[in-house]
């Protein structure tokens, strides 16, 4: 049973660690910030929900899991709020997105910040 | 020497920070920014100074026989809200400035007090002379 | 009465800080502001009482200490009231009352109706960080306090008519909380060498340890702190302006006290905490001091012969009269001490009266520009009288409180042999006689502005206090007993100097 | 008003006892206390308002969740290739799409959702028409006319 | 009455002090505000004369009012000079307020009230400054004078008279309290004590340098003594009506600076002391320079009392040197001097404000001829010249014989040229004004070539028969009595010289 | 594992403090700072695990929701000119930030 316990959560944490790192790593790729936003929105929902379903999964007590179901539920709501008001106080300031050329398709996108 | 004092330095490259925030920005809320910043530079000192080797965070619990200072935790608390308290009384201040000012921005202010002033000395003077 | 319940008796040191503390609440409850007024003039009232019960239980039986919630000393807090503490203590609650007097028909023309409860229950609470910083033994707790009485100050100080009272609050605010955060960092550099964060234990365990540099930056940062709190030049830019647009009643009761209670904390820190001769002999602390002393004197008494806002005026020169205690100060002598201690009380009579005749001014005109005191001396003679006596004490004319300090400054100035620095403390004088006469002539030479109406002398609960510290300011001129016997006492115990 | 202001008080007396972990009669009377002057405050600032939890879609909703977590699973997936591909792999998109709900809360919802699924997120919401940023032009494409805006309306109807 | 000496001594200064309530609340009523002036005028004047006897009698009266702090009070006692000082400034109070109640009438002055008021309390400073015990009772009064006159000063309220009151109070606070308070202080500091003590209270072994230093610091610390380059108040005070300059010129104030002077010297330093300190001769050529200097700038004022004002300046110098040349014969004459040229000097002032009430002129240039108009006044001018100059029939000849004395017994013979010169020059500023109110043709001016003075030569010309119009009666009265005093005092010096003699003399 | 996510958690923030630094846009450092936090707390969760003081989750509760609260409050402060983002004044506003 432990064992089965241990290696579910420790894919959990995997899944939820590579996806985490992938949304840093597309936060310094991405070329501005409207897609940037898009990829913190990765580690935000799954990202965080994968590592704390691993943790609620070795979790010893009742309390501690519910406060880490307390803490998955505050990150799914805060999460999009932020980048919802985040992304319109943007737009509303001035600042355009950079937007590909839909012919374009995969060949070719607008000039990107090095 | 310098790693044993690590807190130390980063305390006070925070501080540095928040101070020249202060004194170079002249937004009054980027102002604001810096002083919490200079504050919180503190708080950390005092906790990173409360640390105990081999103790662990002074949260009660039944296995645990050695933690780290709780004083300093428990003076910062009494700090963190009174730091809260200034933020908030700092932040409702600009409120008011902004409305009565229509701007924060400390050179605007200060250019508007000064205009005031010269009016409010020129109509005295022009009293004055009426009263001559 | 309450000196013969014993069981009260024992209680005085915490009751001094937790009666304000808890009535400020208890405004809130009784919202209306008549009610209100009277209410915290009760409790000010209460506060002056139990401050000169304690200071004669410490001038008769020595040094009070008191464990609070029952803790000992080092782990619990401790108030601890000498002879200075309730010294200041006495100055804070007697010059609070005497001003919160007049408070009610001040703040009717200068604060909007709904504000009037709150604007008391920031006074109470104001008044409550300043009786915390004196009566507090706990070195964290004079954090706690100082922030209390500084947020109250910030905000009292915004509720000034002219719009420049926000602006100048929130610069306080800035310097003050930096103030308030370097004491802070000293404080836990303190703690970090020590181990302990009571005062005693503090003076007792820094020796061991005086000659490290942790120690020194701590007094770097502790001095620093205070001084901005202190406005001592060139750390005083915040106050002019702080004061000068202040609610008058805010004004009168803050030059009179809150200065005093940095002299307080900064006299505390250097003498109790870290010790004479730390503070003295290892660092340069007298050649700076004096330094910085003279230059506020002199600089900030320029500045106030060109104000023409009277309150801006009467500002400089409280920075100036700072310098004049920090002179004191820097000598390191029991006399230059005792002038010290004896100006903070003189300079609290002084600036008092001199303010609340000022709010006065500002009641009956709206007011207080130069232009405005066109002839007021013949329209309001008893308020002019008074700022006239109050200036007059500010130069140091005998017979009035400010030539006793003045007196005292120069012999610890002589007893040192520093006649240049003698002759500078009584041209500053000088600067203040023009300042003062600045005033003087225009209240009493100018024939009232044509557009000026007339206006009548102010109503009776400003005459009343303010004439009840002039007399203050005379009879302490002409009896010095009281005031320099507590001022001689106090400086001896810090000099640990047996009478 | 006033059964909003319970439940609030239910959902704080929740929080408070979750989080606690300590339940003496002093805690709780603490407890008790805090919750009470955070109704207060709530009453004084005039913030429960008609909004509160919107309790009433609870049958159908968590079926909707079932499948909004799908979506998200493969969202993610998406966007996690486009963010190891690189940027040429990408093709940002801003535009208005037409949305079918009629309540304000069924907007919401179907805002959110599209906010929640990586590679799109809303920005404005505008009568009947949501702005939304994509990461790739086809993602907007897949959401006009798609399966949530039809499931949102279904949770709408009730 | 049996009243006490020490009581009486009390009253002295308090009577004054009542006057000014009493004035105060009479004052809607000028008749009965000036009747009770002169009461307490002679009321005072009994008092002092009372001293005076008891005094002569050899009683030792001293006064504790209250110990400001330990061994600093503020106490009273007497003694010849202060009796000297008290006796002259209590009568010419007296003899002052009469003219002022001409004068002031006459010329319709405002808030005479406040006049009075003002001189009923620099009288009250005066009397504390003449019987006070100790240094630091004399400076607080000195400073209680000092604020009381300001107001005595400015009393035009014009522009001007705000000029000069600011010059006033400038100089004579700002000298009191930098050189004067930090001389007290040192003096308190270095002899443990400011009580005032025949033959000095510093120890013999004293720091020469350092008491030096500290004569220095109190002769230019008594502002009032307007010793140069200190004098600039004086002129300035000219604005004020003439009897308040009466006040400040014969009476109160430059009497209170010079006696203060002499005390300083006398019963602080002490003869002997003063005699060695390095600095005594440095400020005995000051004293010269003041007396020589300002002379000369009085011989180029064409206002009349601007040319008084800077005789004053010039006579203080005569009694500030003849203090510090430390002889008895000094300090005999610089005490006969303070009385001699307090009448003097104030039939001066008595008759140029009769001229300003009674001719509206102010200008020595405009004065040719009015002799005709003024004889009894411009008679009384002359006299006064004659005492102030220093030949018979005078007071003036005794006082300046005796600091000649003192110079010739020290043998400072630059400073005897000095005085023998300022005689001179005080002939030559003072004599032609009444020589020309009565022979206005005899010489042609030619000192004053201007449009101004022709013009005014030429309008007597044309209103030759104006007649005799003398000054208000109680002006007059004033004139005459000082003037007769200035006679007497020649006469019959005998009780001044002895009362002068006195002061090295008396023993407590 | 925990360790290795702590780790993964840890090298997230390091790039998103990387971006936050870079910005170039206000609204690039306000999203790092923002993914800054959330990731907070999922460290705080983390190391509370690590350690075996799962009391630490309080903490991480109390992180996210100040988090919030306070990306909330720079957007509200949002309407003042230094927010404007207008192509022209993007040097200097780069500076500025
Ligand atoms: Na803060
Ligand atoms: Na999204």
């Amino acid at each position: 049973m432990d064992i089965v316990i241990n290696i579910s959560s420790g894919l959990c944490l995997f899944v939820g660690s590579f996806l985490c790192l992938s949304g840093g790593v597309g936060m310094l790729r991405f070329p501005d910030f409207y897609t940037r936003m898009h990829a913190a929105g990765v580690t935000d929902t799954l990202g965080s929900a994968m590592i704390l379903i691993g943790l609620m999964i070795i979790s010893t007590g009742f309390l501690v899991f519910i406060k880490l179901v307390m803490i998955l539920l505050l990150g799914m709501l805060i999460g999009p709020t932020t980048s919802h008001v985040l992304a319109k106080a943007a737009l509303h300031n001035g600042l355009e997105p950079q937007l590909g050329h839909e012919d374009a398709d995969n060949k070719e996108t607008t000039s990107s910040n090095p | 020497m310098l790693m044993g004092l690590f807190n130390h330095w980063v305390v006070i490259a925070l501080m540095m920070i928040g101070l020249y925030i202060v004194i170079a920005h002249g937004n009054l809320i980027k102002k604001i920014v810096g002083l919490t910043l200079f504050q919180t530079s503190v708080f950390i000192f005092y906790i990173s100074m409360a640390k105990v080797n081999g103790g662990t965070a002074p949260i009660l619990a039944d296995d645990i026989i050695q933690y780290s200072n709780p004083l300093p935790h428990v003076l910062i608390l009494t700090a963190i809200v009174v730091g809260i308290a200034t933020t908030a009384l700092a932040l409702s201040l600009v409120v008011r400035i902004k409305e009565t000012y229509g701007s924060i921005e400390e050179e605007n202010i200060q250019d508007q007090d000064n205009q005031t002033f010269e009016q409010s000395n020129s109509q005295k003077d022009s009293k004055q002379e009426k009263q001559a | 009465m309450i000196a013969h319940l014993p069981a009260l008796q024992v209680h005085l040191p915490v009751l001094q800080v937790i009666i304000p503390l808890m009535a400020a609440p208890i405004c809130l409850i009784l919202k209306r502001a008549h009610p209100v007024w009277l209410f915290a003039l009760i409790t000010s009232g209460l506060a002056f009482v139990i401050s000169v019960l304690l200071l004669q239980q410490v001038m008769t039986s020595g040094v009070i200490s008191y464990e609070l919630g029952g803790w000992q000393a080092p782990w619990g807090i401790e108030y601890r009231i000498d002879k200075l503490n309730a010294f200041v203590l006495l100055i804070i609650t007697s010059i609070s009352t005497i001003v919160l007097f007049a408070a009610q028909t001040s703040i009717e023309k200068e604060i909007p109706k709904s504000k009037h409860t709150f604007f008391y229950i920031l006074y109470l609470l104001s008044l409550t960080g300043m009786l915390g910083i004196v009566a507090t033994g706990d070195a964290f707790n004079v954090f706690v306090f100082l922030e209390i009485s500084s947020l109250s100050a910030y905000a009292l100080i915004a509720m000034g008519k002219d719009r420049r009272a926000l602006w100048a609050a929130y610069q306080y605010l800035i310097m003050g909380t930096i103030g308030a955060t370097f004491i802070l960092i000293g404080i836990g550099l303190m703690y970090q060498m020590t181990g302990t964060l009571n005062m005693e234990d503090l003076s007792q365990r820094l020796p061991e340890v005086a000659q490290t540099r942790t120690v020194f930056t701590a007094f770097a940062f502790v001095i620093v702190g205070v001084c901005l709190k202190l406005a001592l030049f060139p750390l005083h830019l915040w106050l002019p302006n702080a004061y000068a647009y202040a609610p008058s009643i805010v004004t009168a009761f803050f030059a009179a006290t809150a200065t005093k209670v940095a002299i307080y904390l900064l006299i505390r820190f250097t003498f109790t905490i870290f010790g004479l001769s730390f503070s003295f002999t290892t660092i340069p602390l007298q050649t700076l001091f004096m330094a910085l002393g003279l230059a506020g004197i002199f600089i900030a008494s320029t500045s106030a012969i060109y104000q023409k806002n009277i309150k801006l005026l009467f500002a400089y020169s409280s920075i100036a009269q700072i310098g004049y205690m920090i002179v004191g100060f820097s000598i390191s002598s029991v006399t230059g001490l005792t002038a010290t201690l004896l100006h903070m009380f003189n300079h609290a009579l002084m600036k008092s009266a001199i303010f609340l005749a000022l709010g006065a001014v500002m009641y009956r005109l709206g007011n207080v520009q130069l232009s405005s005191f066109h002839g007021l001396g013949r329209q309001m003679p008893f308020t002019m009288a008074a700022i006239v006596i109050g200036g007059l004490s500010l130069i140091g004319v005998p017979l009035t409180v400010g030539f006793v300090s003045k007196w005292y400054l120069l012999l610890a100035l002589l007893e040192q042999g520093w006649w240049p620095v003698a002759v500078l403390i009584l041209l500053g004088s000088v600067l203040a006689v023009i300042y003062v006469w600045r005033l003087v002539e225009v209240a009493y030479f100018k024939e009232p502005l044509s557009d000026q109406v007339p206006v009548k002398e102010a109503p009776m609960f400003f005459i009343i206090p303010i004439w009840t510290l002039i007399i203050a300011n005379i009879y302490f001129g002409i009896d010095t007993r009281l005031s320099v016997q507590v001022a001689q006492a106090a400086a001896m115990s810090l000099f640990g100097v047996t009478p | 008003m006033k059964r909003h202001t319970f439940n609030l008080f239910l959902t704080l007396t929740a929080f408070w006892l979750l989080n606690s972990g300590h339940y003496s009669a002093l805690m709780l009377l603490l407890g008790l206390a805090s919750i009470v002057f955070v109704l207060i405050i709530t009453k004084r600032m005039d913030v429960v308002d008609q909004e509160s939890i919107p309790l009433y879609l609870t049958p159908n909703i968590f079926g909707y969740y079932l499948w909004l977590i799908k979506e998200i699973i493969y969202a993610n997936i998406v966007v996690v290739k486009h963010i190891w591909r690189g940027q040429k792999s990408i093709c940002p998109a801003l535009k208005k799409i037409k949305i079918s709900q009629t309540t304000d809360m069924g907007k919401v919802i179907y805002a959110n959702s599209i906010t929640l699924t990586p590679g799109t997120v809303a920005i404005d919401l505008i009568d009947d028409e949501i702005l939304v940023h994509a990461l790739h032009f086809r993602d907007i494409e897949f959401l006009e006319g798609s399966e949530m805006d039809r499931r949102i309306c279904l949770l709408e109807r009730k | 009455m049996n009243l006490s000496l020490e009581l009486m001594l009390q009253l002295a200064i308090v009577v004054p002090f009542l006057a000014v309530v009493a004035i105060l609340v009479t004052g809607h009523n000028p008749n009965l505000r000036e009747g009770v002036t002169i009461a307490a005028c002679l009321i005072l004047i009994y008092l002092v004369v009372n001293l005076y006897q008891g005094l002569a009698l050899g009683a030792t009266i001293s006064v504790l009012w209250w110990e400001l702090l330990p061994g600093l009070t503020i106490s009273f006692n007497i003694e010849p000079l202060g009796i000297l000082f008290a006796l002259i400034a209590s009568f010419l109070w007296l003899v002052t307020t009469c003219y002022a109640i001409g004068y002031m009438r006459s010329h319709q002055e405002k808030n005479q009230t406040r006049f009075y008021l003002c001189f009923a309390l620099a009288i009250s400073a005066v009397m504390a400054i003449a019987f006070a015990a100790n240094l630091f009772t004399l400076f607080v009064f000195y400073e209680v004078l000092t604020l009381s006159t300001y107001p005595l000063v400015t009393h035009a309220g014009t522009e001007k008279a705000q000029k000069g009151g600011r010059v006033y109070l400038g100089i004579l606070l700002s000298t009191s309290i930098v050189f004067f308070l930090l001389a007290i202080v040192s003096t308190w500091f270095v002899a443990g004590t400011l009580d005032f003590k025949l033959g000095g209270i510093f120890s013999a072994d004293v720091d020469k340098t350092l008491a030096g230093i500290l004569l220095v610091l109190f002769v230019f610390g008594i502002g009032k003594a307007a010793i140069m380059p200190f004098h600039r108040w004086l002129p300035a005070a000219m604005v004020a009506p003439t009897p308040v300059s009466a006040l400040l010129h014969a009476v109160a104030v430059v009497k209170a600076g010079v006696f203060t002077i002499l005390k300083v010297c006398i019963f602080i330093f002490g003869l002997d002391l003063l005699s060695v300190l390095p600095t005594t001769q440095f400020l005995l050529y000051l004293a010269g320079a003041s007396v020589l200097l300002a002379s000369l700038v009085a011989m180029r004022q064409d206002n009349l009392k601007a040319r008084l004002a800077y005789s004053t300046v010039s006579q203080l110098g005569y009694i500030t040197l003849g203090a510090l040349l430390a002889t008895p014969s000094g300090v005999i004459g610089s005490s006969m001097h303070i009385v001699i040229h307090a009448f003097g000097k104030i039939t001066l002032f008595f008759c140029a404000g009769a001229i300003l009430v009674t001719l509206h002129k102010s200008k020595i240039s405009e004065m040719r001829g009015i002799g005709r108009q003024m004889p009894l006044t411009m008679l009384a001018f002359f006299i006064a010249s004659l005492s102030i100059i220093g030949v018979p029939p005078a007071g003036g000849t005794w006082s300046k014989w005796f600091l000649m004395m003192g110079t010739i017994e020290t043998e400072q013979w630059v400073l005897m040229v000095i005085l023998m010169l300022s005689t001179l020059l005080n002939i030559a500023y003072l004599l032609p004004i009444s020589f020309h109110a009565f022979f206005p043709d005899l010489i042609p001016n030619k000192n004053q070539p201007n449009k101004c003075s022709n013009k005014a030569a030429t309008s007597i010309n044309k209103q030759p028969a104006i007649g005799i119009t003398e000054a208000p009666l109680p002006s007059l009265i004033a004139i005459v009595i000082t003037t007769l005093g200035c006679l007497i005092l020649f006469i019959y010096p005998q009780p001044l010289f002895e009362l002068a003699t006195a002061v090295l003399t008396n023993r407590e | 594992m925990i360790i290795a996510a702590t780790l993964a958690i840890f090298v997230a923030m390091i790039l998103a403090i990387i971006r936050g630094i870079a910005g170039p846009t206000l609204y690039d450092r306000i999203l790092a700072v923002n993914m800054f936090g959330t990731k907070t707390v999922l460290l705080i969760s983390l190391l509370g695990f690590v350690m075996g003081r799962p009391e630490f989750l309080d903490i991480a509760i109390v992180y996210a929701l100040i988090n919030f609260i306070s990306v909330i409050c720079v957007l509200r402060y949002s309407d003042t000119n230094e927010f404007k983002h207008t192509p022209d004044e993007k040097e200097s506003t780069d500076k500025e930030c």
